[in-house]
């Protein structure tokens, strides 16, 4: 890092936690801002048929919701099974160049255990979408 | 073993086809675009003359058409969007006859089927190719062709126009 | 707002058909009288308006196929920035009834015309939607599309062609234009 | 066929057959099935293909013509005949069980004339909503429009399906649901994007997958054939170019086909090119709005905008000779309306070049993409079995491997003169009716090529009369359009007006096929695959 | 403070001019409040500039694409189209829907447009123009960017209606398989560059991209992270939850006026934040181009604004996005789901471990030749 940078950046004194804040209020006030003008002048109607679902202009039958199929939750556990390793591998490729060879042994155990996971998912037809 | 070859096999196939689209697509970023500007174009604008959007009774200098009132366009019109209405004088010889007073035409009823000036037997309508003709009201689109206090044209003149054929 | 400051790239106002509705329809609208700020701010918010018309395309029939047309390369709506047609009446602005309507349609189209969000508009496209056309006499078609929702622009034709839903469309912006957005009481 | 005949006087003793236009059998509505299925199954020349279900108020007596064909050579037809006199409560039988195709048309009898078909599984009015008053087809329709108001309030709809089922001899009344209580039904149309206009599919989900679709029809009926019966020949015309706009200039052919042969008007050699050129043209203008949409379904919007961008070309040259774009009032009885313009030949010319081009740079883009390939191998399959059972011709029919090309087995205008091939795959899923499009551009651009230069001089149409009046009689002509075959049926009694004029339409075939193809597939397939089946809803509704 | 001279055009000289104005006559609190207050503005400022500019560009350039010509009536050159547009959609009435959710369907667009807010000040756009920058900032961009799915999710689940629901089921589909790849690609260069923070890494490769350090593993890592990002913004051909010739309007069919407006700039916004991202962690940010050795090459780079070198790499990124989006036809949901877990995460594995090696055994492009970089 060169320290011109440091200096010429006035971000520097601020804390990057209240940064975030900031940015995030701005998001906030964007949409709060956005829906208020447009609450207020845009014209309002009312018919009966106003806020019924569309749906090619027929009536919905029954009920809009309906259950998430199993081979979605299939896929969501497989998902949950690589995210927690995302968690674990970031910290570690952080410093794998100060680890060496030791620390990528450590870890391609890990990994050919989920790849090996993947594969046997595979094999069982799990990734079969139907 | 030839599960694998075919995964990968399958891969590079795949790949190249999507890179031969995108070829397709890159070479049409360069070529000259096609895209005929209407309305910047009004004055270039070359509509064919066989092109029918709008019925039109044509009048001569003196304001005479060819219409005898006769009613075959309003007899061969599918949907009814032609009404002439006629009336009866008469002439000095003491003949009756039957003149054209109104000659009522719906633009927004046509269906463009070329019928009336196909059997008109005196030539006296034609269809032309101006096709801007949107209103904002439904009415307006009921026509009268006929010229206020036209009449008809002597039989010996030539047609005004020849029919579009 | 005058008509002649109503201005449409292209075609000058005075070519313009039926420009006596518009002279019309601007001194009724200002019967009630706009002082000059809103008038201002107005004219900006018509400006948006009018230039930016997503289309909901109630398509039946052939004057769908026609409006294919007007999207595709050789006319290209988008250079009236009304390439975005929405599917859903949510988000669109304009409805662009292009066929016959029916009367098991009928019900349908009022459904879908009440779903849009205002300020909406409709508009005719080709003999069907404007009379019921070559059908006009069949026991199944309604007469014209006026008589299910209020129609703003007639284009008429079978099927219209692209230029001609063109002008129909800069005929709907004119429309637009000489509304009052702000200024209107009864809105 | 005097076999034919011997078997049919076998069948059922009492038929009459007379030798018309096509050979025509009338016989008794109980012994119909039986007779029907007898042809069907004769192994020799099996009539296994229904072309025509035509319902008919015959005056005193309600009934339905049949026209059937057989599947290897469709010249060889025969036309049957039932009708019962029960005005009240007409009931025949359905022959649904033989021709899948027979359900949705006699639906259509049933809303139109109020003919009640036993043991047809789904008796619902098929284009008419269910409390439309009077059956509108038969001659005493009450046309009061007090009876049938215009409706504006939304109704639900209700997924129960009345029959009539022959249970031991015995008549049952009964009714069916369509769906199960607790399914997941979601309409896709009538206003969507992709049902290519106003079909109207429910459709039964289970997650992604489409379990059962019901059809329903109608948004568009327009009762095409009922305003027919008040209009002359010529002003009849102009219906045939708004049924399936898209090939509006081969149905016109086909009634004026009908006409011409019934009034015997010899149509001239010049006429006859022009036809067929025009023809042909409209069959590539087609087939390209077809293959954009069909990309466009599948997300690609930028192959839709090239496909119409190539069928503007074909506009221009239509727009040049005949005024018109899409709807271009080319046919007339005896002739063509306009001649051709002087620069016809070659604008048309360097139009097949200009394709020729395009048809490769359509094969790079979008014929091998991997994601393409995905969405239409082996997705929507069509058995020739089923192809033929549901009748579904044109480039369906041939992709399931069915040779079912009028051009070939009964040429009309100049087909017997060029020579093209009939594109025929066997694959019968969604890529395989793609390619058969594509390759019909090229079988297209190859007859025209083979007309252009040698278009004869003299009359482009031939005299008739001011009023052309048919015979008494049943005349029948057949067509191939873009979609498949489209028939033309008049009844005339010597009048001005046909008695009773029908079209046969190749794309109710074509929907009738939907939900047996779109059974288990994906949702995102079952749009794919209308995309594929190219129907145009208003001729279906007419 | 000393100004730059040799960089006389960025904005950091304004910046820092600024900040001294301010601490030279106020106490430190209001200093900060007036500057926080600043931030805000200009985010929002640049939000929606940038939207109206990326949805201009992109009607355009799809229209040359498609062999026409795009907006070109409203302003010159159309270049006032998305204005237009922003005008009409804000005064768009916004339609109650009967039944639904009424809470999740009003929070749905927080959730998008405040994910991709939060995002969009984590992206350095130049030299000192550059909010948010965590000592963990990849990590923070992955798990910040994924609450816009829940946006995309909630709105389809909360609306009552059925191709809602759907596009909503297919978004949650197509969210868990993606985030991984994006996840993966971007590990794999934190591997190469030893470090999560944005500043850092972009310093870092001021003499040679990552894109060519790690050559082989990167290039993979590359395009995997394109392709998932694209997947990420919901824009085709990866535009499942939307799906237009299937679902009507997908997740936002009932959503109209201003509300369904914000989830049209979400859709913009994240194809930019997915481009400079990418730009940032492959293509060296807001650096310009620069050769070791060549002193006046360099110097003039160097004179060159560092925005202009973000904003030209981004837009590079952006015109490849559009391209493969007007290029291809739609996946349908298993090929998705195909292509993620049995295409790009084995190869993503296998990848991540070939970078280590190749960083271990010094094999990257810096340590191969060691004078050049």
């Amino acid at each position: 890092m060169q320290p011109i940078l440091k200096q010429t950046n006035i971000f520097i004194y601020m804390s990057s936690l209240s940064l975030f804040l900031t940015v995030f209020l701005t998001g906030i006030s964007l949409v709060v801002a956005g829906l208020g003008i447009a609450i207020l002048l845009a014209p309002k109607s009312f018919n009966l048929q106003k806020g019924e679902p569309y749906e090619c202009g027929i009536p919905t039958h029954g009920t809009s919701w309906m259950q998430f199929k199993a081979g979605y939750y299939l896929y969501a556990i497989l998902y949950l099974m690589f995210d927690v390793e995302t968690i674990f591998l970031f910290p570690w490729a952080t410093i794998v160049r100060d680890l060496g060879y030791t620390g990528l042994y450590s870890i391609l155990f890990f990994i050919v255990i989920l790849g090996l996971g993947l594969a046997y998912a595979w094999k069982k037809n799990v990734l079969k979408w139907n | 073993m030839s599960s694998v070859s075919k995964y990968f096999s399958g891969l590079f196939t795949g790949i190249k086809s999507l890179l031969f689209g995108m070829s397709v697509t890159w070479k049409e970023l360069w070529t000259k675009k096609v895209t005929r500007q209407y309305p910047e174009n009004r004055d270039t604008l070359v509509i064919s003359d066989r092109w029918r959007s709008e019925l039109t009774m044509p009048h001569d200098e003196n304001n005479e058409h060819a219409c005898t009132a006769c009613g075959i366009c309003e007899m061969n019109c599918p949907n009814g969007t032609i009404k002439v209405i006629s009336q009866m004088i008469e002439t000095e010889d003491g003949k009756k006859k039957k003149i054209l007073d109104k000659y009522q035409w719906d633009l927004g009823m046509c269906t463009f089927c070329n019928l009336c000036v196909l059997t008109c037997p005196s030539d006296a309508i034609k269809f032309e190719n101006t096709f801007e003709n949107a209103v904002f009201n439904r009415e307006k689109l009921k026509q009268q062709l006929n010229h206020e206090g036209s009449k008809l044209r002597d039989k010996k003149k030539e047609p005004l126009a020849p029919k579009a054929e | 707002m005058e008509l002649k400051n109503v201005n449409i790239k292209g075609i000058p106002t005075a070519e313009f058909n039926d420009n006596e509705y518009l002279e019309n329809y601007i001194k009724e609208l200002e019967a009630n009288g706009v002082n000059v700020v809103l008038g201002k701010i107005d004219e900006f918010i018509n400006w948006g308006r009018s230039n930016s018309i997503w289309p909901l395309i109630y398509a039946t029939s052939c004057c769908g196929i026609e409006f294919m047309a007007t999207a595709a390369a050789h006319n290209d709506i988008a250079r009236f920035g009304m390439e975005v047609t929405r599917n859903s009446p949510r988000q669109a602005d304009l409805m662009i009834v292009a066929g016959t309507m029916v009367h098991k349609m009928a019900p349908l189209i009022k459904r879908v015309y009440d779903q849009m969000a205002e300020p909406k508009y409709v508009l005719a496209m080709g003999a069907c939607a404007i009379s019921g056309g070559p059908f006009v006499n069949s026991y199944h078609v309604v007469n014209g599309v006026d008589q299910i929702i209020p129609v703003d622009v007639y284009v008429p034709g079978c099927p219209p062609r692209p230029e001609s839903l063109f002008y129909g469309l800069m005929q709907l912006q004119r429309k637009i234009k000489v509304e009052q957005f702000l200024g209107n009481k009864q809105r | 066929m005097e076999n034919i005949k011997k078997l049919i006087l076998n069948t059922v003793k009492d038929a009459v057959i007379e030798e018309k236009q096509k050979l025509t059998v009338t016989v008794d509505y109980t012994k119909l099935h039986l007779l029907a299925k007898t042809l069907r199954d004769n192994a020799e020349l099996p009539f296994d293909t229904l072309v025509f279900l035509t319902g008919m108020d015959r005056g005193e007596e309600l009934g339905v013509n049949y026209l059937l064909c057989s599947s290897k050579d469709l010249s060889k037809e025969i036309v049957l005949k039932t009708g019962t006199t029960d005005r009240e409560n007409p009931l025949l039988y359905s022959v649904t069980d033989l021709f899948e195709t027979a359900n949705y048309n006699e639906r259509e009898v049933f809303a139109l004339f109020g003919i009640r078909f036993i043991n047809n599984p789904d008796m619902r009015k098929f284009f008419l909503n269910g409390d439309w008053n009077g059956f509108p087809f038969r001659k005493d329709y009450d046309a009061n429009p007090e009876l049938n108001p215009l409706n504006l309030e939304s109704k639900d709809i209700i997924d129960i399906a009345p029959r009539i089922m022959e249970i031991d001899g015995k008549l049952v009344e009964s009714t069916v649901n369509i769906f199960e209580e607790d399914d997941y039904i979601i309409n896709i149309g009538p206003q969507h994007p992709s049902t290519h206009g106003v079909m109207h599919f429910r459709t039964s989900l289970d997650g992604e997958i489409v379990k059962k679709i019901d059809v329903h029809s109608g948004y568009i009926h327009r009762g095409i054939e009922k305003l027919s019966e008040t209009l002359t020949y010529p002003q009849i015309l102009h219906f045939t170019d708004r049924l399936d706009y898209l090939s509006a200039n081969i149905n016109r052919h086909g009634l004026c086909m009908a006409v011409e042969k019934a009034a015997e008007i010899e149509v001239p050699e010049r006429a006859q090119y022009i036809r067929t050129i025009m023809d042909e043209l409209n069959r590539m203008d087609s087939h390209l709005l077809a293959w954009a949409c069909q990309t466009n379904d599948l997300g690609a919007t930028t192959a839709f905008i090239y496909g119409m961008r190539e069928r503007e070309i074909i506009l221009d040259i239509f727009e040049k000779t005949c005024g018109g774009r899409l709807i271009i009032n080319q046919n007339v009885v005896g002739g063509v309306m306009f001649d051709i313009y002087d620069d016809f030949q070659k604008d048309v010319k360097s139009f097949i070049i200009y394709m020729c081009d395009k048809l490769k740079e359509y094969d790079r883009f979008f014929s091998h993409n991997v994601i393409a390939l995905g969405r239409m191998i082996g997705i929507g399959n069509l058995s020739k079995e089923d192809a033929i059972n549901y009748a579904v011709t044109g480039p369906a029919g041939r992709g399931s491997g069915w040779s079912c090309d009028i051009r070939k087995h009964i040429p009309y205008a100049l087909y017997d003169k060029v020579e093209f091939n009939e594109v025929i795959r066997t694959e019968g899923d969604s890529y395989a009716r793609y390619l058969n499009r594509l390759d019909e551009i090229e079988q297209s651009l190859h007859i025209i090529e083979q007309l252009i230069d040698n278009i004869p001089e003299g009359d482009i149409c031939a005299k008739t009369k001011a009023i052309i009046r048919l015979p008494e009689g049943e005349f029948y002509s057949r067509v191939e359009a873009c979609r498949g075959e489209f028939g033309v049926f008049i009844e005339s009694r010597g009048d001005k007006f046909p008695y009773r004029l029908k079209f046969r339409s190749p794309s109710m075939a074509l929907v009738s096929a939907m939900p047996l193809i779109c059974k288990n597939e994906k949702i995102s397939d079952f749009i794919g695959i209308g995309g594929s089946m190219d129907y145009v809803i208003p001729d279906i509704d007419r | 403070m000393i100004l730059n001279y040799s960089q006389p055009l960025e904005v950091t000289n304004l910046t820092s001019w600024l900040d001294a104005a301010l601490r030279s006559s106020l106490p430190e609190f209001w200093v900060l409040l007036i500057e926080f207050v600043l931030v805000g503005v200009a985010f929002l400022a640049a939000y929606a500039v940038i939207a109206l500019i990326l949805i201009y560009a992109e009607r355009k350039i799809t229209a040359f694409f498609q062999a026409r010509f795009g907006p070109n009536r409203v302003g010159k050159w159309g270049l006032l189209q998305s204005v237009a547009d922003m005008v009409k959609i804000l005064l768009k009435e916004i339609v109650k829907i009967n039944r639904s959710d009424r809470f999740l369907f009003f929070a749905a667009p927080f959730f998008m447009i405040v994910a991709s807010m939060a995002t969009f000040g984590a992206i350095a756009f130049g030299k000192g123009l550059h909010a948010i920058d965590f000592n963990i900032g990849v990590l923070y961009v992955t798990a910040v960017s994924s609450l816009g799915i829940i946006g995309v999710l909630l709105a389809g689940w909360s609306s009552n209606n059925k191709y809602s629901m759907i596009g909503a089921m297919r978004s949650g589909a197509q969210f868990v398989s993606y985030e991984l790849s994006a996840g993966f690609a971007l590990m794999t260069i934190v591997v190469l560059a030893g470090t999560m923070q944005f500043s850092t890494m972009i310093e870092g490769q001021r003499y040679c991209w990552n894109l060519f350090n790690g050559h082989i593993s990167s290039l993979i890592a590359f395009i995997i992270y394109l392709i998932s990002g694209h997947a990420e913004t919901n824009r085709g051909p990866f535009d499942l939850p939307e799906a237009e010739s299937e679902l009507t309007a997908g997740y936002h069919t009932e959503y109209s006026g201003l509300q369904f407006g914000f989830y049209y700039l979400a859709e913009y916004l994240n194809m930019f934040i997915i481009a400079s991202i990418a730009t940032a962690v492959f293509l060296g940010g807001y650096m310009p181009i620069q050769v070791k050795g060549w002193v006046a090459f360099n110097g003039i780079m160097e004179y060159i604004p560092s925005y202009i070198w973000f904003f030209g790499k981004t837009a590079v990124l952006i015109f490849l996005s559009l391209w493969v989006r007007w290029s291809f036809p739609r996946l349908r949901i298993d090929q998705l789901l195909n292509l993620e877990w049995k295409y790009l995460l084995p190869i993503n594995l296998v990848n991540i471990v070939l970078m280590v090696i190749l960083v271990l055994s010094g094999l990257t492009l810096t340590d191969l030749l060691p004078g050049w970089f």
